[in-house]
């Protein structure tokens, strides 16, 4: 008996599998994951938590430029990051440190991004994630187009995307998705929805019941999955991960996901949400904290331990420290790098500027230019 | 540091809230609406405390979505009220671009005057503050050759509350760009009371014999610096702030190329098809003859903004400035 | 007993209260309108056909320029302008001659417009009818904009807006509905969904089963009706002209109108629709026309026999006559337009353009300006 | 006229259709895209038979919204796919700005060239054909201020094919606009092979000795009408057809201005802005030395583009472009 898919359900029926304190939730079916997948799952959430406040405090000291926190976050970006083939891709708006380190990409390059340098824009080329959008929903078409791609040359890529609740919103996400669509392409779209577009909730974004239930319009299936629960996350974006690759009869290939979360933080680091939202709030949405729910879970099914539970805090500090440590001693981009990569040959005008900095950083020096 | 009873001593986004308070309590047809401009009091606080004092329906937060705050708010104006939008940085105006060049821009011509535009699109604007990626676009070009829009870059706090307020009286819509690089660089006395600077008009910042700057927006610092720094070497420099680019003053650009007889323009923006050129093209039409040396641009490179460990290296500064303004004084 | 609104049922459900015969469909109720408002209905169905001909077969003479016809599509027009009362406010797109007619701006103006003359884009004052929007979707964020600037005011007008099949699509379709359900705005979102968006049918502009349905995304209701049924046209337009004014408790003001219909002719007459779609589809859908459909109803309710359609049928032409006649008389514009309206104060370089402009043709004359 | 057998005579719309059938042939990357592209054959019949060539997966029929159109291909080409959106006109560019600005145009520098985009944006643009409102737009230096665009205009047949085939073969984004008031105005033989005409170089189409005029696309006729008028009055005018307008060939340019000292520029475009004052700048950095007179802008005014009963007035024709090189000539 093929038990009826959660991309069917009603997008108002939320899926859940761990309750509040890790419990599994009644009739609810744990995925199928290894012990030691399980684990790194939980590694992961601690690397995400662990790494956000040490960028945040980068920031307070000077030592980096604006940063999105994530704290709150991090099941949706680990459930879904993991439920992706090697080969499939990730197209990322600005929040997903996370979701980027699990698909492959170094922590130090996303350090490096918010220090401001382009290099750290850049993913490795066996690393298949898409430079950061900054601009809110612009990447979404980019991910219906690349899933098109994929699909006309044959491949059995699956493209994912993450965007926020303000982002559904915006023109965007609704061109991007009507394509998506029409030309029925292996894309799942990922909504982060962590209640507040800046300093405006889910409720005066947009007056529909649901984020999910947007795919409606588009032909194909929204749902709504508890965001902070990363055994959720994981099984539905691998059940549209799965539809998208090989979708039944009669059914379109793509997915929206509205993954309820909740940024236990900050905007961003230039951000003061106490002036637009309780403390209470925040509080009340810690006891759905992914962290010692999953911890909760994997003790239950010991394959956690005090013990292990040290040994993954030091290994995840270690990464962090390393990941800064990297970042900070790469070199500064060279002036220069201003005119590399704005075409594949440099234009006659761009050679002449090139060489007008360098001869004005040889007259009068960088101190003097910058004083 | 004026002390005077009527007069505050204000930042230039404390003067752009100044301004928007006295328009909204003047004119009960004037709203504010953006993302974050309620509750939030505006990313860069330039509409704090407006939301308290006018309420959820005249400080309006919307959803994020630039074409429909811009499309609404035309049709607003259209029906008779006067919007004044802002948009979180000039880097996001572009989803909204269609709504500003195709309507706000063209309603009055295409209604025969029936229907008007009356909105002010504010927008932080320009580089030099450590932001993220499309935070720092200085693209004012895009406005200034599409007609039907004004254009407006304050420098200065009291401009910006003058400029501003009359911007949102104008009958036509006007994009106010600010730049955010010195929202809080310094601070200035502005009158309490609401007043109006007439847009269209050039302000003279220095005045000199030979050679005229012509600039704008927080570009004027750096330039006054330069100019100063070229009195000590005994060449005497005009700046002259351009404040409204479109319509431009000419002739006080004319007026003052004429006197000297050689300039430098300088902008943020990318150098080609940046309004340096439109600024030359004019005053060679003009004063071909009064013209000694070619005219030079001291502007953006012809690249991307680019993320700010470089962003130093991409913005004018006051070497290079003075080294513009040498060219054109020493050719 | 109050009958269930149309507005709540399944979008998928069409109202319709003719049937292709001009019967009542079981179960319909007939408009309350009187026997000379049914006839004036009539009357400016037929009108909208003789102009829609006459209209074309200007273009074809040279007489006017591109025309986008309207033939087949006169029941939505008619319908939903009749439903809205002397205040409220009607935002058009650009092929709804028969509707602006309706609502009291002169044919005459209209074929102005289409002969190239902005004079026919300014509507009298006391018309409230917008200027047409020729590019797609564009006039939806001002409509929810005029309505929700009425709602400030605490007037009582609703706002109706025009808009295709192809114009979903458009992020700002998504945009305006979507701030119209946040500031729940008095507003009615009229798709004439007439199967074409040029050479794109309906069911490759958007994957989803109606068009009617995307209004749950915005939160408000949607609602299909037959559009080539005036009856059912009027009914659903005033249901949701009246929820936009005076909402039941729990409801939102906005509607999404879903009129399903059919164009006739060429999408525009420089358009060669034989070369996307088969003469069969279109015999097919004639067997809708609202017409022959409202002919017949009148016909069998005894308000409408053989001489009355021949003295509708000869004031129509009479009408059309005197409209093309009034346009074809009034003087071109003066080139001196093109400066009058930039501005509300011609600036200092406006003014030495006109002036050149006065020079140049002068020194030339028109002819040799333009050999 | 040629009756070669290996070139046909063709007009530059079917030059545009040629050059994409040969790219599509030569390379399955290529991709034709937008709304009415496929079984219509494109609203001026540019693709005509494509779809019935390569297919409906080649050829596609999209849904009516141009930031989706642009914004997939975006991501295709990053894909890996070398797709040409058209936007059925310039004048609907818009919606899809942002995509083209903030995105296309900066995919290489963002990623430090790990992801590039290869897209060519084809549109119909100019006036001159009795086209309702917005048809008829001019608006290349919007795209030309864009640091990371590239900017291509043909005025003939020839040129349309092979720039277009260098376009499409371009590593980088290019916004290829086709004066649409000349897509059936002439033929002319136009090899059937492939072959690229390379970007980034002006084409002189007259050679003079009195003054430059610097032009392109639909402009280029009346200016050569006008420069033959002139040469019955003795004046021998230079004509310098520029083509890509982004890079622009200031080689060509500046050698051909320092040669005759005097010039004009035409174009469709509003004159404030527009790209004739980055040329004259250019030029005055470059040969002011050289510099007899003021050099002329004979554009469009500054207005929106009218409905057509005035777009005759509105555009620069023969008599205006021969009054303003007559200007420069007897300054
Ligand atoms: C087009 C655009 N408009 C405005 C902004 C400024 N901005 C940055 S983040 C943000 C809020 C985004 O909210 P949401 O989509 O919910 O994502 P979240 O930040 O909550 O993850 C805004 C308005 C932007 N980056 N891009
Ligand atoms: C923004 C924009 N893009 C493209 C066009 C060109 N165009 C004019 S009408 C049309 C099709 C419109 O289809 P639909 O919305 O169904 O309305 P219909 O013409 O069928 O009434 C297109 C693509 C335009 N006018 N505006
Ligand atoms: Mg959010
Ligand atoms: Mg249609």
């Amino acid at each position: 008996m093929v038990p009826l898919s959660v991309l069917q359900r009603d997008p108002d029926d939320r899926v859940q599998i761990l309750d509040e304190d890790g419990g599994v939730v009644d009739g609810a079916t744990v995925p199928d994951l290894a012990d030691d997948e399980f684990v790194e799952m939980y590694r992961y959430l601690k690397l995400g938590r662990h790494f956000d406040q040490r960028a945040v405090s980068l920031q307070r000291q000077g030592r980096m430029g604006t940063y999105p926190p994530m704290a709150g976050q991090e099941a949706s970006q680990v459930g879904s990051a993991m439920a992706l083939s090697a080969g499939d891709w990730t197209f990322p708006s600005y929040r997903e440190h996370l979701a980027l380190a699990v698909r492959g990409w170094s922590l130090a390059d996303d350090l490096l991004y918010w220090m401001g340098n382009e290099a750290g824009n850049a993913p490795p080329e066996d690393v298949k994630v898409f430079s950061m959008a900054v601009p809110i929903a612009t990447q979404i078409p980019h991910a219906t187009g690349a899933a098109w791609a994929a699909k006309l040359r044959g491949e059995d890529t699956v493209v994912l995307t993450y965007f926020g609740d303000g982002a559904t919103s915006e023109g965007d996400f609704h061109e991007g998705l009507n394509f998506a669509g029409v030309f029925d392409v292996p894309a799942v779209f990922f909504c982060n929805n962590n209640q507040w577009a800046i300093s405006l909730p889910r409720e005066r974004q947009t007056a529909s019941a649901t984020l999910a239930g947007k795919a409606d319009a588009y032909g194909f299936d929204g749902v709504q999955v508890d965001g902070m629960d990363p055994l959720a996350v994981y099984q539905v974006t691998q059940e549209a991960v799965a539809k998208a690759r090989d979708p039944p009869e009669g059914d379109l290939r793509p997915t929206l996901v509205e993954a309820v979360q909740y940024r236990f933080g900050a905007h961003t680091t230039a951000d003061d949400p106490s002036v637009y939202r309780e403390d209470e709030e925040v509080e009340r949405w810690k006891d759905k904290d992914p962290i010692p729910r999953l911890e909760g879970f994997l003790r239950e099914r010991g394959v956690l331990d005090d013990e292990l539970v040290v040994r993954i805090e030091e290994s995840v500090s270690e990464e962090v420290a390393n990941a800064i440590e990297t970042a900070e001693s790469t070199e500064r981009p060279s002036p220069e790098e201003l005119f590399a990569n704005v075409y594949a040959e440099m234009p006659q005008r761009l050679e002449q500027q090139l060489q007008y900095l360098r001869d004005l950083r040889e007259r009068h020096g960088d101190e003097e230019l910058f004083q | 540091m004026s002390t005077e009873r009527s007069s505050q001593n204000l930042t230039l986004v404390q003067a752009v809230r100044d301004g928007l308070y006295g328009e909204m309590a003047r004119d009960e047809d004037v709203l504010v609406m953006g993302e974050d401009v309620g509750r939030n009091g505006g990313v860069f606080r330039a509409t704090q405390g407006l939301y308290e004092e006018f309420g959820a329906d005249r400080v309006v937060d919307t959803p994020l979505a630039e074409s429909g705050i811009v499309g609404t708010a035309i049709g607003m104006a259209a029906y008779g009220l006067r919007p004044v939008p802002e948009l979180q940085f000039a880097g996001f105006m572009y989803p909204g671009f269609d709504q500003i060049v195709s309507h706000a821009a063209r309603l009055r011509t295409r209604s025969r005057g029936r229907y008007t535009c009356p909105i002010t699109i504010r927008a932080p604007y320009g580089g030099g503050i450590r932001a993220p990626e499309h935070h720092s676009e200085s693209k004012e070009a895009f406005y200034t050759h599409e007609p039907g829009l004004q254009v407006v870059v304050p420098s200065t706090p009291s401009d910006a509350k003058g400029l501003l307020a009359a911007a949102i009286r104008d009958p036509d819509p006007v994009v106010f760009l600010e730049p955010k690089l010195i929202y809080r660089a310094f601070r200035e006395a502005v009158p309490e009371e609401s007043y109006t600077t007439e847009l269209g008009t050039a302000e003279r910042r220095r005045e000199g014999e030979d050679v005229s700057v012509f600039t704008w927006g927080a570009m004027v610092r750096p330039t006054m610096e330069a100019a100063e720094e070229l009195a000590d070497e005994g060449v005497d420099v005009e700046v002259v702030d351009l404040r409204t680019l479109k319509p431009m003053d000419t002739d006080a650009v004319v007026a003052s190329f004429e006197k000297t007889g050689r300039a430098a323009v300088v902008h943020e923006a990318p150098k080609t098809g940046g309004l340096a050129g439109e600024i030359i093209a004019t005053i060679q039409e003009e004063s071909l003859l009064y013209q000694k040396a070619p005219i030079a641009r001291v502007t953006g490179f012809d690249v991307p903004f680019p993320l700010y460990a470089l962003e130093d290296y991409y913005l004018p500064e006051t070497a290079r400035i003075k080294d513009g303004i040498t060219d054109a004084v020493e050719f």
